[in-house]
């Protein structure tokens, strides 16, 4: 067999990535201080502007950057728990995503649903907390789509503790079997929460799973965004193109806790400063400005742009009002 | 008009007829579960529909319920407005977390900006002896958990007419039809699975509960089989000169209080009989109510009939001691009448 | 040795002994679940087992609650006693089928033959802002089906106590653990988290409702978080002259309801109060009980106390209006008695 | 490649095993009667001595005798809905399962179970009606076995529409990670009720599913017994000797409806008769006759013993009392 070529990714895909994973990365680094407020000296999960659970996403950006890329509004994306990058590489509206996670009356869901709980029906995005659950939503996507005679396609991510759940296994039978234009994507963060993955999964990565289902597979080592692009390039032509449902599995990296407040007593103090040393986003800064020589001051303004437009969607979060109390009382029902 | 002859229809022919013509009104609407195409459903719910309206359109799913059951909550998050069936409600447990976790609170959590516009259609109800993991009602499993409206109809009239209610809902509807009362060839033959049912297309209220049985010495509120019961005991208690009032709940969630409380203000004496298990079920809610919301008007203790608390045995011999019927709610009410 | 310093645990360190000293005390104890291992549970039941037992006795499970609570109920079938760590009560959806259909049904399917003397333990509760998929009790979706004992308990003593019960009892029995009485460093840090806890192993029975406070004014029926808000109530009641009782329910199946219309025998009034949704729930199933068995004792009609029927919102504003608290059970006790 | 020669059965084993089919086959025809008692001339599913549902083996005898012939009561077995087969082959105490499925208090559960709850501890015999539900039963039983030091195993028997289940995927990513001594026999009768395999299974054969998992796979084509006992050999000793999990497919034959009372339209009339022109009991016969030099008066022997068992069996469930009606309420709990 010969390798063969490439064609190589624009330029403007590239820096639409690099732009997406500064953004991501410095709403997630934002994330790290709002939700640390109020919550010291003594740290207390139900205090502070942004309470309860928080899993962030700092250091797997190029899974959703990598993928988003392919996708338009009409495309779905269903994220798991740890769901902020792929909703800002989806598109949904900042301003009312950071609003939910502060509690606010103008979030996405008046202050209803929170950091695990986003929708976007806009742009197609959604989120839950439940391990799996959102696949079978792709799924359904993705037959909606089928029976509208679109080429829209839906894309389910999830960890890859994830992929040791039920409904990993009925949503691909059924989306092969239907021939759907769903791909699901694992990010494996060798993690989940504290189990590593050679405890939680009898192989080596979930894309040998493709074959149980007569699917395609495909494997991104490394983190690396740009193999991450090509990958979900294939995958989303397949599905556009009827050719049926793709596993991705990107090895991607955890830099913080799995949720924050997490003591981490189950991984080695060397890990994370060994992952960050191999940082994506430097990584593909760096291809930039070698390989599409980009100069520093465009990298910068590319940078400034990204952390104004997330510092107006943390100032907006936090100007915006809570909601009334008896609010809590609508939007079970509509009539 | 009133002197034609009635036309009349099995429970699952009713059911079938309401899906068949609101898949004619909406492109969007479609059906998908087990066995629910050619077999036209195992309780008759399905029939007749693939060939209408082709397999694109009436689904048959692997037996995947957490898949099939998340496809179509996926589905109508895209405007589609499927219909789902869970061929008996027993199997709940491998699917309740896309049920209960997403279907019921996708609408709340997103602050109102997704709609799930869909049934979840389900067989309840045991007397067969299908023994304890086919065999039961698990009203109140769903009906506890907010954000599904459950329903759960006793005539073929009211099985097309909330069925077409439940379709045209915005909100997801979880739909419980009771296998007796489906007027299947295979089963007990019930006059009451047979019954008057209009061609044309129309709706019930979902959140409405009806009144059988006009009385005055009593109020029995039942639902589906036991609303059935309720009447039977109701007649045989007439002929001692009791006259029971007999309340049919048809809907769960929400629960229609106004129409027990002015019952209960009028007769001053409650019944409540349930095939689900007794504890934390239906008659507790039914009893809780009154007791909050008209405690004065009662003369008497209420008095609750239901599963006592075991899983459903298979010998009929079991089977019939625990399920609730006409004598046993006979005997209930004597007895209140009794200690009066 | 009364006048001996009180030793004092949270309640994650009392459940986390009683399990410790029951797999001291059996080979056959083990404990299943997810993190349980290094991480010692994420509400820290399993804190320091995984150091004493190894990963033979404390197994790290996939995310895959229907294989490892499923494989529990098998070892359990063939003498092994597991324990099995739902992580969030809100996550039995995924897995109910194992729970429902066949842990808690087997033991009488079998007519007895086969026991499975196992405890399913899981976090319930809310108000710390974790929403509505991680933020619930489901006391009432556990306890309305038989087959399981179903105990909620309040105290670090009664943690461990019912725990070394649970884990003694030949049947299948649900653990529920109220995360903030767990005195995890991570949570709102409250003083009845932390309780004098025997280092010897004791049991508390799991069918026993405990008066926490004797009153004769107004019995408040309360479980876990409720119980603790109904005695800071009870104090700030009493400064206004209204002595209430509160009971502390523990078990949920099977319920003491002896204890119960003692307490309505006394005081004529009755508050329930609940951390689980409204309607069908354990307010219902306490109303409903005493509508039977008590309802001439009752000087007032019962109020009850719980979530409004609404998945928990996100929002501190919004939880905090649908939780019931101190100041709820306060206003609702005084309601009650200027009506009366 | 060659082919390795593979060892003879013994005639032992093959006597074994046609006396269990012989047993199994006329246990079902039995059943099949009894059933019908009181069901005519209208047939309502309540009625009889027998009533509720009912899904017989007749056509599935391979699967059963194949792998029982190397089980041995401290062995495990779990099986589904359509159980009959399974525990005559493991060896249940014939009466008390007929008694049970009589709903007489003579019956393995005193008539609380019925013919989808069979449970015989003394042969660690169990199964249920829900789906896919009785493998992760196996994997715990598989896993007490490997807890207590033990060279036992477990094996789960499903149909082919259950292995789209999730219990499957996760009970086999479990068993497979921890290395269990648990064997997934799947049953391909064609259908799920009234769906074919094609419309509920995305790739050929569940052995092939193996590879998500890393385990072994075998199949067994034609409803072959002898096969069967190969592929089944193979299983146990892998699984006694501690090298993991096995999943084995059988392609099997259904000659009865899904339960008693199944019109059958999903299917071509011809069907039917063509399978039953293999039937694999007729098949093993004549093996047993030509190969194995048994005589017909031997192998009539062994039909009229196997006949016999079932005719008391019937008989003792018939001449059984029903429980007590009171009776219903004990047993939720012991004391
Ligand atoms: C059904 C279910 N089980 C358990 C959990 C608790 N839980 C939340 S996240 C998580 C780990 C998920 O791991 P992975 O899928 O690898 O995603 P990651 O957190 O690494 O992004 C667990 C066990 C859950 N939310 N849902
Ligand atoms: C979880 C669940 N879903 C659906 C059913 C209803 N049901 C009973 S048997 C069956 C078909 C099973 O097919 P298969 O696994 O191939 O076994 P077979 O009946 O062919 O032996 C179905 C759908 C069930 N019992 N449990
Ligand atoms: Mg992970
Ligand atoms: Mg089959």
């Amino acid at each position: 067999m010969f390798e063969e070529k490439q064609p190589a990714v624009s330029v403007d895909k590239l820096t639409w990535m690099y732009e997406q994973m500064v953004k991501i990365r410095y709403y997630e680094d934002q994330m790290v201080e709002a939700y640390t407020e109020g919550k010291s000296p003594v740290f207390n999960i139900g205090e502070g502007p942004v309470p309860g659970e928080m899993h962030l996403a700092t250091g797997q950006e190029p899974a959703a950057a990598g993928m988003m890329v392919h996708l338009t509004k009409d495309d779905t994306v269903t994220a798991p728990h740890r769901p902020h990058h792929h909703a800002i590489a989806k598109g949904v509206d900042l301003k009312k995503m950071t609003a939910e996670i502060f509690g606010k009356e103008s979030g996405l869901g008046k202050g209803k649903g929170g950091h695990m709980h986003l929708f976007d029906p806009e742009v197609k995005f959604s989120c839950g907390g439940i391990v799996a659950a959102g696949i079978p939503h792709a799924v359904g996507a993705a037959m909606a789509n089928k029976m509208k005679g679109k080429d829209w396609v839906a894309v389910a991510f999830i960890g890859e503790g994830a992929a040791n759940a039920g409904a990993f296994h009925e949503s691909l039978n059924l989306a092969a079997l239907w021939n759907l234009p769903l791909i699901v994507v694992v990010e494996d963060n060798s993690y989940g929460i504290s189990v590593p993955k050679t405890a939680s999964t009898s192989v080596e990565s979930n894309d040998l799973r493709a074959s149980a289902y007569g699917v395609a597979g495909a494997y991104v080592k490394d983190n690396d965004p740009i193999a991450m692009y090509k990958a979900s390039e294939e995958a989303v032509n397949r599905a556009r193109n009827g050719q049926g449902p793709t596993i991705i599995e990107i090895q991607t990296y955890r830099f913080l806790g799995h949720f924050q407040g997490d003591p981490e007593l189950y991984r080695d103090k060397d890990e994370v400063p060994g992952l960050r040393a191999r940082d994506p986003i430097m990584k593909l800064r760096q291809q930039l400005a070698d390989a599409e020589k980009m100069s520093e001051q465009e990298l910068e303004e590319i940078e400034t742009r990204a952390k104004k437009e997330v510092d107006e969607a943390y100032q907006f979060a936090r100007d915006s009002d809570y909601p009334k109390p008896e609010a809590a009382l609508n939007d079970v029902f509509t009539s | 008009m009133e002197t034609a002859k009635k036309r009349m229809l099995t429970g699952n022919k009713a059911m079938a007829e309401a899906i068949a013509q609101e898949m004619e009104n909406d492109q969007n609407v479609f059906v998908l579960g087990e066995d629910i195409g050619k077999y036209g459903g195992i309780f008759g719910s399905t029939q007749g529909l693939i060939e209408k309206f082709g397999p694109e359109r009436v689904l048959d799913t692997p037996i995947s319920e957490t898949a099939f059951i998340g496809a179509a909550i996926g589905s109508a998050a895209e405007g589609m407005r499927p219909i789902a069936e869970l061929m008996f409600v027993d199997f709940f447990g491998v699917c309740m977390d896309q049920i209960y976790n997403h279907m019921a609170k996708i609408p709340y959590m997103s602050g109102g900006n997704v709609r799930l516009p869909m049934v979840l259609m389900t067989a309840v109800g045991g007397g067969y002896s299908d023994a304890a993991q086919h065999s039961q009602t698990l009203y109140a499993t769903f009906a506890h958990m907010p954000g599904m409206k459950v329903v759960a109809p006793s005539t073929p009239y009211d099985l097309k007419g909330m069925m077409t209610s439940a379709i045209r809902d915005d909100n997801p509807v979880v739909f419980m039809f009771h296998k007796s009362l489906q007027g299947l060839g295979w089963m007990d033959q019930l006059d009451y699975a047979v019954g008057h049912v209009p061609e044309e297309s129309y709706t019930v209220p979902l959140d409405k509960a009806n009144v059988m049985r006009e009385g005055k010495d009593v109020t029995i509120v039942g639902i589906q089989m036991m609303t059935h019961y309720a009447m039977e005991a109701a007649e045989r208690l007439a002929a001692d000169g009791i006259e029971a009032e007999v309340i049919d709940l048809r809907s769960l969630a929400p629960i229609d209080k106004d129409t027990i409380i002015k019952s209960v203000k009028k007769t001053h004496r409650l019944v409540v009989v349930d095939e689900d298990y007794r504890s934390y079920g239906m008659t507790a809610e039914v009893a809780a109510i009154v007791s909050e919301e008209a405690l004065y008007e009662l003369e008497a203790p209420i008095k609750r009939l239901a599963i006592p608390d075991v899983p459903i045995p298979y010998s009929h011999v079991l089977e019939d001691f625990v399920l609730p019927g006409p004598d046993k709610i006979v005997e209930a009410v004597k007895q209140m009448m009794d200690e009066a």
